[in-house]
């Protein structure tokens, strides 16, 4: 197992270690060993990546089993462990990103008295989601898919006296069953056909079935459930918007960087049965472009910074799944992972203006923080220019892989949205920058104490900003690097890196600057309020998310209450027989008693009258009487 | 010589008007010569089938219930007049204080 | 034939009147007319000894047992048959005596035993053939009767024995003594 | 011999017990319990344990008992709840409370360890005795209704099962195979379809009543709310899998056409009984009640594993049993241990204790967890083959067999909540003492290991059960 | 002569000897008491003795009496019966010299009904059996005693009527009084059937079928203490002796045209006997209604008319019979002074004497029929024998009797076990005698229970009327 089982144990250790012995430990230590794990299982990860690309042969994988996990019915399922290419970027990722978020937590929560409970949540996070990408079988990757919500629905809920909090967290715990469940079916599903859960076992199965069968869509579908509720696709996106109750750098590593693109590890993962599967494939694609669009008009208007950045989120997890759809693989992965450099730059950015601003979240009490703290605005700038695609950022390389392969493989409306959101995504990213750092402070107070992060949380910040700067410089490392995971099994032939036409990538960057423009006329010029637009027609639904609550309250929740109170009704009913049943036989016998008359010529009477019966009765069955 | 089934016959009417007699009558000694008379009764076919079998277990047996109805009414009226010494009539209604 | 028509009469009158009679009394005497009636039968069924059994027995001990517990119990008190206070007791009591006794009296008088043809055998009934018999296989019947009369006899006294008014506290341990 | 040690045990120091004075009783309970245990840890090392006496030679009635595939971890989750429940119960609860509770442990003991049919029903009443006097003895008027009911509903279904035990017996010596009541014999046995289906009737409903599956669930609510919360864990989690044992060890082998005939309808009522449950434990403002429903919801989902007629299905409901019955157990032990610190039920009276009781909150949180089903402990395995097995018989239900698991995600989350966390109302509690951090943790531990190792049971269990419904087989068998 | 009869006239002689006794001493004369017991163990001694004895079975005088296997077991019932109810009136000064005398003058009626073979020794016996009893009922003054008494003399003299007309009838049919000798096939049978109707009343009258059973509330509730348990178990082992032989060897064959009857008679029983049991406040009065209860299980035996009933049924005579004796030793304890006993006296039985209470358990258990003790094991092979007769019918109504009955005992365990009020905390004192009967029956119905193998097997060997298919 070359080294896997350490990379996943090391942070479970951690979480157990702290957990355990929370009460010994010293104020910082606990922060410092969980980053410690992390930090080390990130190079472990780098050491054992290293021998997947030696790997001999055709397909890169370090596969083994560590023990049965059930046997008895139908073919054994094991607890298998999978290391391919795919899985390697994701590793690195997680326990990259990871280390430097827990690094920069050490600041963040340093004067939080739940600091190493918030420390061994965040180890345990990072146990369950390298479960999850080095699972070897449906099974493993469920348990760390839904280890994963665990971990989510604890770091959400961090604050458990805040009852916004807790609410945001049931939401998205159950949301996540929701997808579990889903989960769970697809892989029942395919296990009734293919008598195994194992990825190559089905992969291999894949390769050889035709597509387009009733009950490849069924299970490819069944799954993509589940990746819609992980990755909040619509129209299961609610319980991310509230997740950002949680601590910045929960939202930052699980609810922006990690996390969120579980689905889209899935989904590439399974690759090969997307091929079988063409309906539901374009249905991912339109859903992410819709997601995408959806998400960035609400973000359009938000008055909490972090809102902002969760629905911008949710826009770039519309742009990953539009490549899913177009069956631009590598072009999803790589747009991962600049997303996962940028936006966790932005939310680690975003919360050292928290942590400066004292908790402040309100757009409305910000601006002028440019000159309070230039490392945080330098790279709170970088990544923004990345996300909105400027060349020669990160983002740029990674959407335009995106859009141009939408365009080549002929979706051109999923292409336009796309282009479309790109330039909505300028906008309110740009929005969001100067409300924050330029413009006039619009409260003096706050202003006046604001004060630049502390050097734990600084400089991972600069750090992932560099990586937003240069991170679309690994797209060529990226496409040779996944070449061997996606050529294995027939399925992705769009999976490579393709740039798109020269028009379209004029027409991306062009919306992006004039919204630029715009922007910045609008709130560093005119410098607009942050309210501004919220109160009429289409901007106070953008502002509340289109009422997509209230929808589910009506068409889900409710429903569901009726049916509750029917039961309930049911239930009493039953109680009630039940004791009504002993009470009757009861009465009945104390109404019966009275019989007992107490005259004996009553008694002899009944004896009289049992008599004449029974010699009538023996009269007729010897037929004297007849 | 007499019909023997006949008698049969009256001893069963007599047997009739006896437990009618236990039935009715309110007097408890008037029930218990009632009840003695359904003995009667009996003993009487017992001998009419012992004639007409030429056996004479059944005159044995109506011996035997004579004698045992001796004993019982002595039983009975002991138990009759221990119930009733204190009471004013002889109404056996009255005695129905265990019921229900 | 004639005989057994009177006799069944009488008998019957006898029956009836235990019942019908007002007073305990007449019904005792009743009674006695009936049992005489039924010795007459027996004495018809070559039954003297048991004939003589029921005068004695009936007629004389019983009977004045009867009569005199009668006296003893309805000395100034009204003796009078007290109304019928259970509703339907009467109407139920015929109809289901009816029914009982006349489907009882039809099946005896349809159906007769079966009858042997040879004569008597010696000593049929009378004195020596019931002693032969009582004092011979069947004695262990005598004494069963024996022990019946036995019982009556300590029951008498048992149930006459003068009661204390209040019960007696139980001592337990007086019956280890 | 480990057989014996597991029924002598309790049975011992149940008069031992009575027989001391009060406040040594608890003492003599504990050693007991593990004595026991470690006694069902030397059966774990022996293949197929069985003791075979002759009882009443005369009906053909032997005391057999055999601790196999099926019986053997029933068998532990007994004993461990045994132990468990004495640890967790009030040291001045008094002896007779030790002597009924150790006499539970005895006849749970041999229900499930019997394979005669006869003394599978002798057990499977004598359990109802010392519930009735735990219910009685220690709770007030409401208490005593509850043990009224439970005993008569319960005595109810079992006298009509007593005749189909009987009837069962009569048919086979009539059909010239001697008088027996050993269950593999009568499983080969021939009867006319009406006679069979009565049977089978008389038997479900019996099981039924003991699980409980809805409707006939009437007194489980009273019992399980009137009830001491050591004695609500074993019930819940061991006497309500005597009901689907039964139908495993009995039913299964014997009635297999009835199970195909009447699938269909088995199958609709038990996935009422799933949304019941569920839909009732969203609804209660108890948190012992939401718990309660909760397990009847599961208990009906384990009754669709069975009726799936699917190996999976059964296989997962074996391992399901035991994996609820440690999960709904620990459950109802720390709600025990947060009603003795709050006083109350009511989860409107409480919020925030997760303050003042981080170590109570987080065992709290592990058996919520499990008992929603988290994949990665046990619940989630048992579901999982349940419902890969209603798969294969049903889809339909399969799909929502999931559905439900996302309700009680819901409604489990709700409790927590409501309990744990939100702004503290009331003044804090007390946390967890050591003593009972001590039981608390083995219990967690094995619940874990059950949880990634489901096979360490499903692979020991298989044998037998196949070898059930492989004499199930002649008759349709299962898929 | 054979040693055949030698428990009976062993009895006889004890009878005169108690007599005796009472004449010497003065006072109470506790000695009496001695005498009958020493008397019932001689008796049981030599029914042991002759169980083994070759020459057994025998049928004396006649064909008048029978004694086999069966009659001895029934012999070992009824002195068990007598023990008890000497033992539990042992200590209470309430009940004098006569009290023995009389108990062995019904148990040897008792006997006789068990080996009685023609129609005059099941006369005698039954009258034999009944005439003490009216004394006894009646013998604690003009009270509930007298009123039991007097109902029950007269009820008693009216059915014995019927049951001697009807014997009378069956003597015209048949022409014969022998049991062994009746045969169906050459009987009158009209006749016969009017004869068997009215013995059959005559016969259940006094087991207490519905719906004859009126006298036995009354009675059973007026009765002191020690004759109410006799009469339960004593009255019903004897009844359920006579009905058995008298049906099983005389009508063995066709058994088609009267069965069935005995079936309805049977479930009717069980139910209205449960029903009635759950209404009562009284505790003697409520073991009445539970006694008609087992007195329908009993005709149970009866009605399924195959090997296996009858089996059943003299099995169930015994745990039935422990069960009785235990409980109305119990409430004789409690009871003390008092001639009654309401359920809700038994209030706080557990504090103030835990094993009292225990006991009382165990045998209301043993009624409802709960496992692993006797009367589960009784109802068990009831159960079997209704099935293997194919009469499922009797085996519902068996269970549904129980069913509706178990409330009614349990509710009494729910008042002994709940806390008590300070009033009644009044420690309770234990006559020895009363204990050890409690003892026995305890030990005998767990015993019973746990390992009713030998019982089963002597129960099987002694019942084996081969001619029952």
């Amino acid at each position: 197992m070359q080294g896997l089982v350490e990379i996943l144990v090391l942070p479970l250790l951690g979480a157990a270690t702290i957990t355990a012995f929370k009460g010994l430990m010293p104020k910082k230590l606990p922060g410092i060993w969980a980053s410690l794990l992390v930090a080390v299982s990130f190079l472990l990860s780098i050491l054992a990546d290293r021998r997947v690309a030696t790997l001999s042969g055709s397909h890169h994988v370090i596969t083994g089993v560590l023990w049965n996990w059930v046997t008895g019915f139908g073919a054994a399922i094991h607890f298998r462990l999978y290391l391919d290419p795919l899985s390697a970027v994701w590793l690195l990722i997680i326990t990259g990103v990871g280390a430097l978020i827990h690094i920069y937590s050490i600041g963040y929560m340093h004067d939080d008295a739940g600091q190493p409970r918030f420390f061994a949540y965040l180890n345990f996070f990072i146990f369950s989601m390298l479960l999850l990408v080095l699972a070897g079988n449906l099974i493993v990757l469920l348990i760390g898919w839904a280890l994963v919500g665990l971990a989510s629905y604890l770091l959400i809920g961090f604050w458990y006296e805040r009852p916004t909090a807790v609410a945001a967290a049931k939401k998205a715990f159950v949301m996540n069953t929701l997808g579990d469940v889903g989960i769970l079916l697809g892989l029942a599903l395919l296990y009734i056909h293919y008598h195994g859960v194992g990825y190559p076992h089905l992969f291999q199965a894949f390769s050889q079935a035709k597509p387009g069968s009733a009950f490849f869509e069924w299970s490819a579908f069944l799954l993509y459930v589940g990746a819609m509720a992980k990755s909040a696709q619509f129209p299961l996106h609610m319980w991310l918007a509230d997740a950002m109750e949680g601590p910045t750098p929960v939202s930052a590593l699980i609810h922006a960087a990690t996390m969120v693109t579980a689905g889209v590890y899935l989904m590439t993962r399974l690759y090969p049965l997307l091929r079988l599967a063409p309906i539901t494939h374009e249905l991912i694609g339109a859903i992410g472009a819709f997601t995408a669009i959806f998400a960035a008009s609400v973000a359009f208007f938000q008055q909490d910074i972090k809102k902002v950045l969760a629905y911008s989120t949710l826009s770039q997890l519309g742009y990953m799944f539009l490549g899913i759809g177009v069956s631009a693989y590598t072009a999803s992965v790589f747009h991962f992972m600049t997303h996962a450099f940028f936006k966790a730059c932005l939310f680690l950015a975003a919360g050292s203006v928290i942590h400066g601003l004292s908790g402040e979240q309100d757009l409305g009490q910000m601006g002028g923080l440019a000159r309070k703290m230039p490392w945080t605005m330098a790279s709170f700038l970088a990544a923004t220019l990345a996300i909105s695609g400027i060349p020669p950022f990160s983002g740029y390389f990674s959407k335009e892989a995106i859009l141009g392969q939408a365009y080549n493989s002929g979706h051109y409306f999923l292409w336009g949205i796309g282009v479309f959101t790109a330039g909505m995504t300028a906008f309110y990213m740009f929005r969001l920058f100067f409300l924050t750092f330029l413009g006039k402070p619009r409260n003096q107070k706050l202003h006046d104490h604001a004060h630049e992060a502390p050097l734990v949380m600084t400089i991972p910040v600069v750090i992932l900003g560099v990586l937003a700067v240069v991170g679309g410089a690994f797209g060529g490392w990226l496409n040779g690097w996944l070449k061997p995971a996606f050529a294995l099994y027939p399925g992705a032939a769009h999976a490579a890196l393709e740039s798109g036409p020269l028009f379209g990538t004029i027409v991306t960057v062009a919306l992006a600057v004039v919204a630029f423009i715009v922007a910045f006329l609008l709130y560093v010029r005119r410098d607009t309020a942050p309210k501004a637009g919220t109160e009429q027609a289409p901007g106070h639904w953008m502002l509340h998310a289109w009422g997509m609550d209230l929808v589910w309250m009506a068409i889900v929740v409710n429903p569901l209450k009726l049916v509750g109170q029917a039961m309930g009704a049911v239930e009493r009913t039953i109680l009630a027989g039940v004791t009504g049943l002993a009470a009757g036989v009861q009465s009945w016998a104390t109404d019966l008693a009275p019989i007992q008359t107490g005259y004996v010529r009553r008694y002899a009477l009944s004896i009289m009258v049992g008599g004449v019966a029974l010699l009538a009765y023996y009269l007729i069955r010897i037929g004297f009487i007849s | 010589m007499i019909p023997l089934n006949d008698v049969v016959g009256l001893a069963a009417v007599i047997f009739a008007v006896g437990a009618v007699g236990v039935l009715v009558r309110k007097n408890p000694l008037v029930m218990f010569m009632a009840a003695e008379m359904m003995w009667n009764a009996a003993a009487l076919v017992f001998v009419a089938y012992a004639r007409s079998f030429h056996a004479m277990t059944g005159q044995v047996m109506a011996f035997i219930i004579i004698g045992t109805a001796a004993a019982e009414v002595g039983i009975g009226l002991a138990i009759i007049v221990s119930v009733y010494h204190h009471r004013h009539r002889l109404d056996i209604d009255e005695v129905s204080q265990l019921k229900g | 034939m004639i005989g057994f028509i009177i006799l069944a009469i009488v008998s019957l009158v006898g029956a009836f009147g235990v019942i019908i009679a007002r007073q305990p009394v007449h019904s005792a005497l009743f009674l006695v007319l009936n049992i005489l009636s039924l010795a007459v039968f027996y004495i018809l069924l070559t039954a003297e000894f048991l004939a003589a059994a029921q005068v004695i027995v009936y007629a004389g001990a019983i009977m004045v047992l009867f009569l005199f517990v009668v006296t003893l119990l309805t000395a100034g008190k009204d003796d009078r048959e007290p109304k019928e206070t259970l509703q339907d007791q009467r109407f139920w009591a015929g109809v289901l005596a009816v029914l009982m006794g006349g489907g009882l009296a039809v099946l005896a008088v349809k159906f007769p035993s079966r009858s042997i043809p040879l004569s008597l055998p010696q000593n049929f009934g009378n004195l020596h053939g019931m002693g032969a018999i009582l004092w011979g296989p069947d004695f262990i019947y005598l004494a069963g009767v024996a022990l019946m009369l036995l019982t009556a006899a300590v029951g008498v006294l048992v149930l006459n024995k003068p009661r204390p008014a209040s019960k007696p506290k139980a001592r337990w341990e007086e019956g280890e003594s | 011999m480990f057989l014996v040690w597991l029924m002598a045990v309790p049975l011992l120091g149940a008069i031992a017990a009575l027989a001391a004075p009060d406040r040594a009783a608890k003492g003599i309970a504990a050693i007991t319990s593990v004595l026991t245990l470690l006694g069902y840890a030397g059966l774990l090392f022996i293949s197929r344990a069985s003791i075979n006496w002759a009882w009443i030679p005369e009906w053909g009635i032997r005391f057999h008992l055999v601790a196999d595939g099926l019986s053997l971890f029933l068998l532990g989750l007994s004993s461990v709840l045994l132990v468990v429940a004495v640890f967790a119960s009030h040291k001045d609860a008094g002896r007779t409370y030790y002597f009924w509770l150790l006499l539970l442990g005895f006849s749970t003991a041999g229900l499930f360890a019997a394979v005669d049919l006869f003394v599978f029903y002798v057990f499977w009443e004598v359990l109802l005795i010392p519930v009735f006097f735990l219910l009685t003895g220690w709770s007030g008027e409401r208490g005593k209704k509850a043990a009224m009911k439970w005993l008569i509903m319960n005595l109810v279904g079992s006298f009509f099962m007593l005749v189909g035990v009987v009837a069962l017996a009569v048919i086979h010596s009539q059909n010239g195979g001697g008088l027996t009541f050993e269950i593999s014999q009568l499983s080969h046995m021939s009867m006319s379809s009406p006679v069979a289906s009565w049977l089978f009737f008389a038997f479900l409903v019996a099981f039924a009543i003991k699980a409980p599956l809805w409707p006939l669930h009437g007194w489980m609510p009273e019992t399980y709310r009137e009830s001491e919360p050591p004695v609500t864990a074993i019930i819940s989690g061991v006497l309500s899998k005597a009901g689907i044992y039964g139908i495993l060890r009995v039913m299964i082998p014997i009635f297999m056409p009835q199970f195909r005939e009447y699938q269909m309808w088995l199958l609709i009522v038990a996935t009422i009984g799933l949304l019941y449950g569920a839909f009732m434990a969203l609804r209660q403002t108890d948190m012992k009640m939401v718990t309660a429903y909760g397990s009847l919801s599961h208990m009906a989902m384990m009754a669709l594993g069975i009726f799936s007629l699917t190996q999976a299905g059964i296989l997962g409901t074996t391992f399901y049993m035991v994996a609820h019955g440690l999960l709904v157990g620990g459950l109802f032990l720390v709600l025990g241990l947060l009603e003795r610190r709050t006083g109350t039920r009511a989860m409107a009276d409480m919020a925030g204790l997760n303050r003042s009781a981080p170590r109570l909150a987080a065992y709290f949180l592990f058996f919520v967890l499990g008992t929603l089903g988290l994949p990665g402990l046990p619940g989630f395995a048992g579901e999982y083959m349940i419902i890969q097995g209603l798969f294969v018989s049903h889809v339909v239900f399969a799909v929502i067999a999931g559905f439900v698991l996302i309700v009680a995600a819901w409604y489990m989350l709700r409790v927590f909540q409501a309990v744990m966390q939100g702004p503290a109302r009331t003044s804090g509690i007390k946390d967890l003492f050591s003593g009972q951090v001590a039981w608390l943790v083995p219990l967690a531990g094995l619940v874990i290991l059950l949880g990634v190792w489901p096979a360490g049971i499903t692979s020991h269990a298989v044998p037998s059960l196949y070898h059930a419904m492989n004499l199930a087989l002649g008759k349709g068998g299962v898929r | 002569m054979s040693y055949a009869l030698w428990p009976e006239y062993s009895v006889v002689l004890g009878v005169l000897v108690t007599m005796f006794s009472v004449m010497v001493f003065k006072g109470r004369s506790i000695q009496a008491y001695w005498v009958a017991l020493a008397t019932i163990v001689a008796s049981g001694i030599i029914s042991i003795a002759d169980w083994g004895l070759k020459g057994i079975p025998v049928s004396l005088y006649g064909h008048g009496v029978t004694v086999d296997a069966f009659s001895l077991v029934i012999n070992g019932l009824v002195l068990l019966a007598a023990f008890g109810a000497l033992l539990i009136g042992w200590n209470d000064r309430r009940y004098g010299p006569d009290f023995p005398v009389l108990v062995l003058l019904a148990m040897l009626g008792m006997m006789a009904l068990g080996m009685a073979n023609n129609f005059i020794v099941l006369f005698i016996g039954i009258e034999l059996l009944s005439l003490p009893l009216y004394i006894l009922a009646a013998s604690q003054g003009p009270g509930p005693s007298g009123e039991a008494g007097l109902k029950y003399l007269l009820l008693g003299a009216f059915s014995s009527g019927i049951l001697l007309f009807g014997l009378a009838l069956l003597y015209g049919a048949s022409g014969t009084m022998v049991f062994t000798q009746l045969d169906p096939s050459h009987m009158i049978l009209p006749l016969a059937a009017g004869g068997l109707a009215l013995t059959v009343v005559g016969l259940t009258f006094k087991l207490g079928i519905v719906p004859f059973h009126m006298w036995i509330p009354d009675v059973y509730e007026g009765s002191p203490t020690p004759v109410t348990s006799y009469m339960a178990f004593g009255t019903k082992v004897g009844a359920a002796a006579i009905l058995m032989r008298f049906l099983f060897f005389g009508f063995a064959l066709d058994a088609g045209w009267w069965g069935p009857a005995l079936g309805y008679l049977a479930v009717l029983t069980m139910v209205v006997g449960n029903l009635l049991a759950l209404a009562q406040k009284d505790l003697k009065r409520l073991l009445a209604y539970s006694g008609i209860a087992n007195a329908g299980y009993l005709l149970v035996g009866i009605a399924a008319h195959n090997i296996q009933g009858a089996r059943a049924l003299l099995f169930y005579l015994l745990p039935y019979g422990l069960a009785v004796l235990a409980a109305f030793a119990v409430i004789q304890v409690v009871a003390g002074e008092r001639e009654s006993l309401t359920v809700s006296d038994l209030r706080g039985l557990f504090r103030r004497s835990p094993w009292l209470a225990a006991f009382l358990a165990v045998s209301l258990l043993s009624m409802a029929g709960i496992p692993l003790t006797g009367g589960f094991v009784g109802k068990f092979y009831l159960i079997q024998a209704a099935l293997f007769s194919n009469q499922p019918g009797l085996a519902i109504g068996l269970v549904v009797g129980a069913m509706v009955g178990l409330a009614a005992y349990v509710r009494p365990l729910q008042r002994a076990f709940s806390a008590a009020d300070e009033a009644t905390e009044t420690p309770l004192h234990w006559p020895w005698a009363g204990s050890i009967v409690l003892v026995v029956a305890v030990i005998g119905t767990i015993g019973l229970g746990v390992y009713p193998a030998p019982i089963v097997h002597i129960v099987n060997h002694s019942a084996a009327f081969y001619w029952l298919h």
